[in-house]
């Protein structure tokens, strides 16, 4: 192993934290707890000193890419710079050292900081109002939906139980309207790229609860129909629900709430900039237009005159979604980038723009683009021919890709795309990154014709070689055991 | 602009390379006139670095923190201590700054964490195995309750009056759309109405989900319970407090199947409630119905020890409708945040914290029970947080803590208005019912200040 | 044991191959009954780390903090805005946690940052070289005197008294040791006489200490100076505040031939008056003169650029009691903050902070100065700190603006009584004489508050 | 490069941290400064965006190595673990936001920290008062010599011009004496490591100011005739003062007060746990014997009933040594790490002697110790065999261990020891640690007589290879020039 796990380099007997003696009279444990609960044998806790533990996750994360280490073109994901000032911002004392149950007097900063990003974010979007309470993209779906069917359930519309989703959708789509209750209905891609406007006349009727949308779509593509398309669906008696995911590529440019949308979510930790955690803590704020506002879970924050309070007082709420009222942390930083851009948001979009424009103009000599026209915020290629002429995959091409140092792009995904690479450069890298990556990318396909057996083995240079996924199936090995059965 | 590090003469010569002249070309060629703004963003001016945090100090000083009061509320979030090298770890860029890890190879570091993370989960709760975490103890009991339903295939479901309020309007708000029905079992004082459990765990009801100590602080019957719906085959899930497995049983010790948790304790800032982290372990044989990513163990084609993602057919990305969740982004930094906690504490710094709170809480319930006027709600055993009945509305006595410098007395009596006897704030009876959480935080001279703060409501 | 991770029973097996039997052995073998401490210790019990920060948090409570009260103090120490990203780079474990780079393999990083921070430094002055640090703008000043009396074999040297007083008791005290005689060269109004300092620079005088801005925040002629003191090949030694290099002309241009600074305005938290960071830079052909580390690129046995330590033979462990001096340990970390803020702040940068202290102490200058009974104490100019004479007593100030949660008015006239006129504290004449200094952190509202705080002393 | 310069990656226009615009009205510059000292050529400082500046450090950092990162054995240093809480106390805003010149009545917090690390300094020492301003080992050094010059001078004592130093000294010792005017007289130590007691008394007499003495010694023994030697010094009219570079031995077991020390220094980045930093900074406070006090550098914290005040009225003083107070927020670390342990600091030099015991124990067979005996907190080992036998040398030992993860010994150290090897393990070790360390050390020693060229050109895993100390002195490239001449 690079790194013994914390369990292999536990010492019975040594510590990092001790806490103080009780300072007040104490009660035996078994007056307190009826035998039958109190714990028989410890939980299997590593004992291991301070430096140890530092060592430990020191080590750990050498062995780590992040977007402080190097670009991170992973498409889909925005992996854009996290300002440093944001994790001082979510800090503060004030903020991050708040209840959650506090009285509403003593949180008024909380709850204005609230009020005011919703009323920014709505700006952005174009909606009227917006609940904090989602903590990640899905999440904010799944709150999404909830609220379209609780919409259509208030008037008596109960027959709606089919979700409309694109083919080329993320994988939350289909599993967000299934979380709901909701049927879904697969509607075909253009060639283009684009939602095929006449299957989807054929699909819509009086079934239709929602189409689930995301716009640049996930081949990075705007839909030049999408009025048409949320009116189709508006005709049927259907929601349209805005998937925020690729938001960056439109700030100021154009607003789901004017392309005819009444349900948005956004990824803070994609386009507002939250660190990704290596998986996680998001936000998934959801915005609605007005009809839907009724629905929004509790509490809402409200202004009144110039103090602010939680609305719980809302009996069409579909309830709540998340145990207080969203990742708050993840949300101040948010609500730091907004005021850091203000209207040059609209700047943060365009640069999205052109680098991935760039990056497509220079590789679709090598890799072909699924759909050649500009794109927005990320382009789509294939290494189909590759694969045909030479043998190397796309995840041959990702893996090599690891030796130069860069996060390979999303591969394989949109699934429509066969052999998809799916690059998302974000505005926060300057040209010389890009220019770095797409020459280890023609590198590549150069060496997939001279050595291509090099590049089927990679990769070479980082920590471990080409893990056994399949094995890692078959036998799962998912916890540590002191003695393994 | 801020963070965008193209300058004119390098987006020149991308324009260039693209073969535009303008990026305003690019967005014509996507975005039809009809959609586009065609006004600039209704924003307030940028602000520099040295505004943004002027500015943000001066919102952040409105709130009282726990820095600067002490802290005497629960109800599923608490001020236990959080280790300094837990932010020092959590802030490395490799950490902080990385996604999911879809690139095992350059991964490691997060992977091998997940996995550790997983294995602290298991020992603690006696599961099988966990996930990579959910989004809170509340998120999580709402992926348990669809489990169950997968599972049995009941479309009925108990819950515990006794469980969160907040925490079962989450899991209602999951359940109403695939329309499962949420059935409510009542208190028998200030914990589970065993009777009306028997009662109502039918052979139609998927399982039960139960949370001890439960909301009020109470710690639950939970060998009868489980005997109770196991009877009837259904499926046995318990939240917890992770703290409290210091020194109560294993759930997996008394027969949980599934086991939730808020994480937070687990050295996490209180975040006026996030982000947070929810803790889902179960058995092995529900692996499959599992919502989630799972970190594994595997080799490398060099025959070294490495980790990956795996299981991964549960999940959206593979399975998209069919998937056992919609969930993608989790809680990963903050259950590194917990895998760091775990690994400070160690086994014997779990029990101290969880002994600590303990010790303080029953002195706090004591000092309190000899005021006049207040006592306790009841008399089960409770860990760390217990719920008293007051003489004052909850409100003023808030009003009052709060003048002192002290956060406290959280309204449960407006969630449980049962608490407060048939004839709520008749002559004589109580005016609410308040419960306090007490960590190891807390000194003995701030509980007797608490105690001295509620004596004189009257 | 707090952050010994050796269990008992390691102990037992390392003693046990060590063939004793207990470490007590190894104690007794070595220390001489005579010598030894028979008792404990007479110290504090040790408290827990959560005990330990409740009880620090306590302590710094009890002072007075710029993040609560606008600091109008200078005086050597100002408080400049501080970008996050200089901590977060700084906190990595890496940077934090190694020593001076003796082995060059795995310390490329800290190497590397020290190469750069002696080019931003030689950028800044306008030198050809830099040492790797130095402990403070006072010890980088004393080290500098001895450059100077070791390259021209002189034992005499001048040194203005518009130098910072406390900077002038280091260099004595450094001096003494030598039997270097300093001869402080007097002020004309605010700034150095330039008639006395042309009678004072003789062929026997090595040459001139002078700080500009200076202490009371004016600037020196320093091209006539640099004439007077070169025209008897004496060595000018000039101390700069690096923010002002922002605007101000490079001491390189202007002839100086030892450029010193406080570094602790570039991104250096004020700390109570450390860690700091002395910058030392000069020309090439006193190279040899330089004390402290200097790191140098150069290339691996692949072929790679690298970099290391470098002209060792001036130092200590190699040259001992020859050695340029006996500085060892720096100020490496503080030396990687400043590259780091200068890093993100640039060229543009740089100009900005120093103009917006320019402009704002200029508007709160002329805004003091229109009040009754205040003055300037001189016309000459200045750049971000100036010093007015006062009305009252320089306590009687300081208190009243600490009640209004200012921190300001440094007492400069303790030190120059020469500002007060020939009958200080005379009817009619000035109390006291004060300096501020004004930041970029500054806004207006501050300054108008400190204005009408001031104007109610009168 | 592994890394390119700052300016190699700067690019114009680029910035990072913005500055608002003036909100004062304005003068133009050419109103407030004369023209000759506006700068004409603005300082080439590199123009770079936030996500490279803090790119380009995270790089740089994974580039290095720390004891956060793995063993760092450098004998003399004492390299132990950094408690991360001391880093988070240092930052408390009431200290880390503090200016020097603030009125007493504003930092009383900052003056009791002071005199109560004092105190207890003082009491781990055996010393009367203390002065914190010294910002490093060096500079105590310094500034206790200048004590015993100012001491000697008050007494009108002023033939004394030679300060006697051992030949295994730290070169700051005899560098201190010569930066103080002193003459350096060395004094030879015997082949057990002791100073030579009658080679000591010849050497003293009249002309002797003081004696600096390490002790434990560079070669890590305890010189048992310590009080003998004090006392010789003290007949002669010469005073003692104490290297601390090896307080981390003895704390608790003996005070350099009771041996006869009139002066002590300390480094609180040592044996106080505070971070070396790459470098620096560090904390070397000076205490001293009451005849002493006098002299001390001003200003001294004094209590005053229940206020603290500085006291700058004290005519005897050597002035100041310091442009403030010394470097307060070492100190704040320091004051914490002596609260952590309370009388248990014991403890810490009990485990540092039985770390250091340990390792000489085991690693005797195969690189031998200087003097066989036991050890006190470092052992002092030799290479010279094996070179005999090999022609491995010291240095190649440790450039080989480079590739083993660990930070090799301090090399060729002490002076009087052939091919010295000088290997601290610190008491924040532990045995599978060290472990680790001395299979190291043997297997690199198998290896030496199996592949001696492949230890010779060592190492080999390392981000860059063996640099060419030679060429950096020879042809100095000491600075980036945009264009080197």
């Amino acid at each position: 192993a690079l790194v013994p796990l914390l369990f292999e380099k536990s010492t019975p007997g040594k510590r990092a934290v001790t806490f103080p003696a009780p300072d007040v009279p104490t009660v035996e444990l078994s007056e307190a707890i009826p035998a039958d609960l109190i714990r028989q044998t410890p939980a299997a806790l590593p004992e291991l000193s301070e430096v140890e533990v530092v060592r430990h996750f020191t080590q750990l994360s050498r062995l780590n890419h992040g977007v402080d280490v190097d670009f991170y073109p992973l498409g889909s994901c925005t992996m854009k710079y996290n300002p440093k000032v944001n994790e001082e911002a979510a800090r503060i004392p004030g903020f991050a050292l708040t209840h959650p149950l506090q009285p509403e007097e003593t949180v008024q900063g909380n709850l204005q900081l609230l009020h005011t990003l919703e009323g920014w974010l709505c700006e952005v979007t174009g909606m009227d109002r917006m609940t904090f309470q989602p903590a990640a993209g899905a999440h904010g779906e799944l709150t999404g939906i909830l609220l379209i069917r609780a919409y259509h359930e208030s008037r008596g519309d109960t027959e709606r139980n089919e979700v409309i989703v694109p083919d080329s959708a993320h994988g939350t789509n289909p599993a967000t309207a299934a979380m709901a209750g909701y049927r879904v209905v697969p509607v075909k891609s253009r060639p283009d790229g684009s939602i095929d406007v006449d299957a989807l006349r054929q699909i819509v009727g009086p079934k239709t609860a929602a189409l689930m949308m995301t716009n640049p779509s996930t081949l990075g593509l705007f839909d030049p129909h999408v009025r048409e398309i949320t009116e189709i669906v508006h005709q049927a008696g259907g929601l349209c629900y805005y998937d925020g995911a690729n938001l960056n590529a439109i700030m100021g440019y154009a607003r789901p709430g004017d392309m005819g949308f009444d349900v948005v979510h956004l990824n803070l930790h994609k386009t507002f900039s939250t660190p990704h955690g290596g998986g996680g803590p998001g936000s998934g704020p959801v915005g609605v237009k007005s009809h839907l506002v009724p629905f929004l879970p509790v509490p809402v924050v409200e202004k009144q005159g110039d103090r602010y309070a939680l609305d719980w007082d809302r009996p069409q709420s579909i309830g709540k979604i998340h145990g207080f009222w969203g990742n708050f942390g993840v949300i101040v930083r948010a609500y730091a980038y907004v005021l850091a851009h203000g209207p040059a948001l609209k700047e943060v979009s365009e640069h999205a723009v052109l680098n991935a424009n760039y990056v497509l103009a220079r590789l679709k000599p090598y890799y072909e683009p699924y759909v050649d026209r500009y794109c927005m915020h990320e382009c789509v290629l294939s290494a189909r021919t590759l694969k045909q002429e030479t043998g190397v995959r796309t995840l041959d091409v990702a893996k090599r890709l690891l030796d130069e140092g860069v996060h390979p792009p999303t591969i394989y995904f949109p699934l429509i795309v066969e052999e998809a690479l799916m690059i998302e450069p974000t505005e926060t890298e300057d040209k010389a990154t890009l220019d770095r990556f797409i020459e280890a990318m023609i590198r590549i396909h150069d060496e997939a014709r001279s050595n291509p057996e090099y590049v089927k083995s990679a990769p070479h240079k980082t920590p471990v070689g080409r893990l056994d996924e399949a094995l890692a199936a078959r036998r799962p090995n998912l916890r540590y055991r002191a003695n393994p059965s | 602009m801020r963070y965008v590090p193209i300058t004119q003469a390098d987006k020149a010569a991308m324009l260039r390379e693209i073969g535009v002249s303008s990026t305003e070309e690019l967005f014509a060629a996507n975005i039809p006139a009809e959609v586009r703004l065609n006004r600039p963003l209704n924003l307030p001016p940028a602000l520099t670095e040295m505004e943004l945090l002027a500015h943000l100090r001066e919102l952040a000083a409105q709130n009282a923190h726990t820095g600067e009061y002490a802290c005497f509320l629960g109800g599923g979030a608490y001020d236990h201590y959080v280790p300094a090298a837990v932010d020092a770890v959590i802030r490395r860029g490799e950490f902080l700054t990385a996604y999911t890890p879809y690139q095992p190879e350059i991964s490691q570091g997060v992977l091998q964490a997940i996995y550790e993370y997983q294995s602290l989960m298991c020992e603690l709760t006696g599961m099988d195995l966990s996930n990579a975490s959910m989004y809170d103890g509340a998120s999580a009991l709402a992926e348990a309750a669809g489990m169950v339903v997968n599972q049995t295939g009941r479309s009925k479901l108990l819950v515990a009056r006794s469980v969160s309020p907040l925490y079962r309007r989450v899991v209602q708000t999951y359940m109403h759309g695939i329309g499962v029905e949420l059935i409510e079992v009542p208190l028998d004082g200030v914990t589970l109405d065993l009777n009306r459990l028997e009662a109502l765990m039918t052979e139609e009801v998927g399982g039960l989900l139960l949370q001890t100590p439960n909301y009020l602080g109470y710690l639950e019957k939970v060998r009868e319970i489980e005997a109770l719906v196991h009877a009837k085959n259904g499926l046995f899930v318990v939240a917890v407090d992770p703290i409290s497995l210091g020194l109560l049983e294993a759930p997996g010790s008394y027969g949980a199947d599934i086991v939730v948790a808020e994480g937070q304790g687990l050295g996490v800032p209180l975040s006026y409630g996030g982000p947070y982290l929810g803790v889902l372990a179960t058995r092995d044989r529900f692996a499959r119905r599992m919502p989630g990513r799972i970190a594994g163990a595997t080799v490398d084609n060099r025959g070294q020890r490495g980790f990956v993602l795996t299981m991964q057919a549960r999940e959206q990305h593979i399975r998209r409708e069919k998937a056992t969740s919609n969930i993608c982004t989790n809680q990963a930094l903050i259950a590194l945040a917990a895998t760091v906690y775990l690994a400070l504490v160690g086994k014997e710094g779990l029990r101290e914290v969880a002994n600590l709170s303990l010790q303080k809480a029953h002195y706090a319930a004591q000092q309190i029970a000899r005021l006049p006027g207040w006592r306790l709600a009841g008399d089960a055993p409770f860990f760390k947080e217990f719920t008293v009945l007051a003489p004052a509305a909850a409100a003023e006595v808030s009003r009052r803590l709060v003048d002192r410098k002290i956060l406290g007395g959280l309204d449960v009596g407006a969630d449980y208005p049962e608490l407060l006897g048939g004839a709520a704030g008749s002559a004589g009876g109580p005016a609410a019912a308040l419960s306090f959480a007490v960590t190891e935080k807390r000194t003995r001279a701030e509980i007797d200040r608490l105690v001295a703060a509620l004596g004189e409501v009257k």
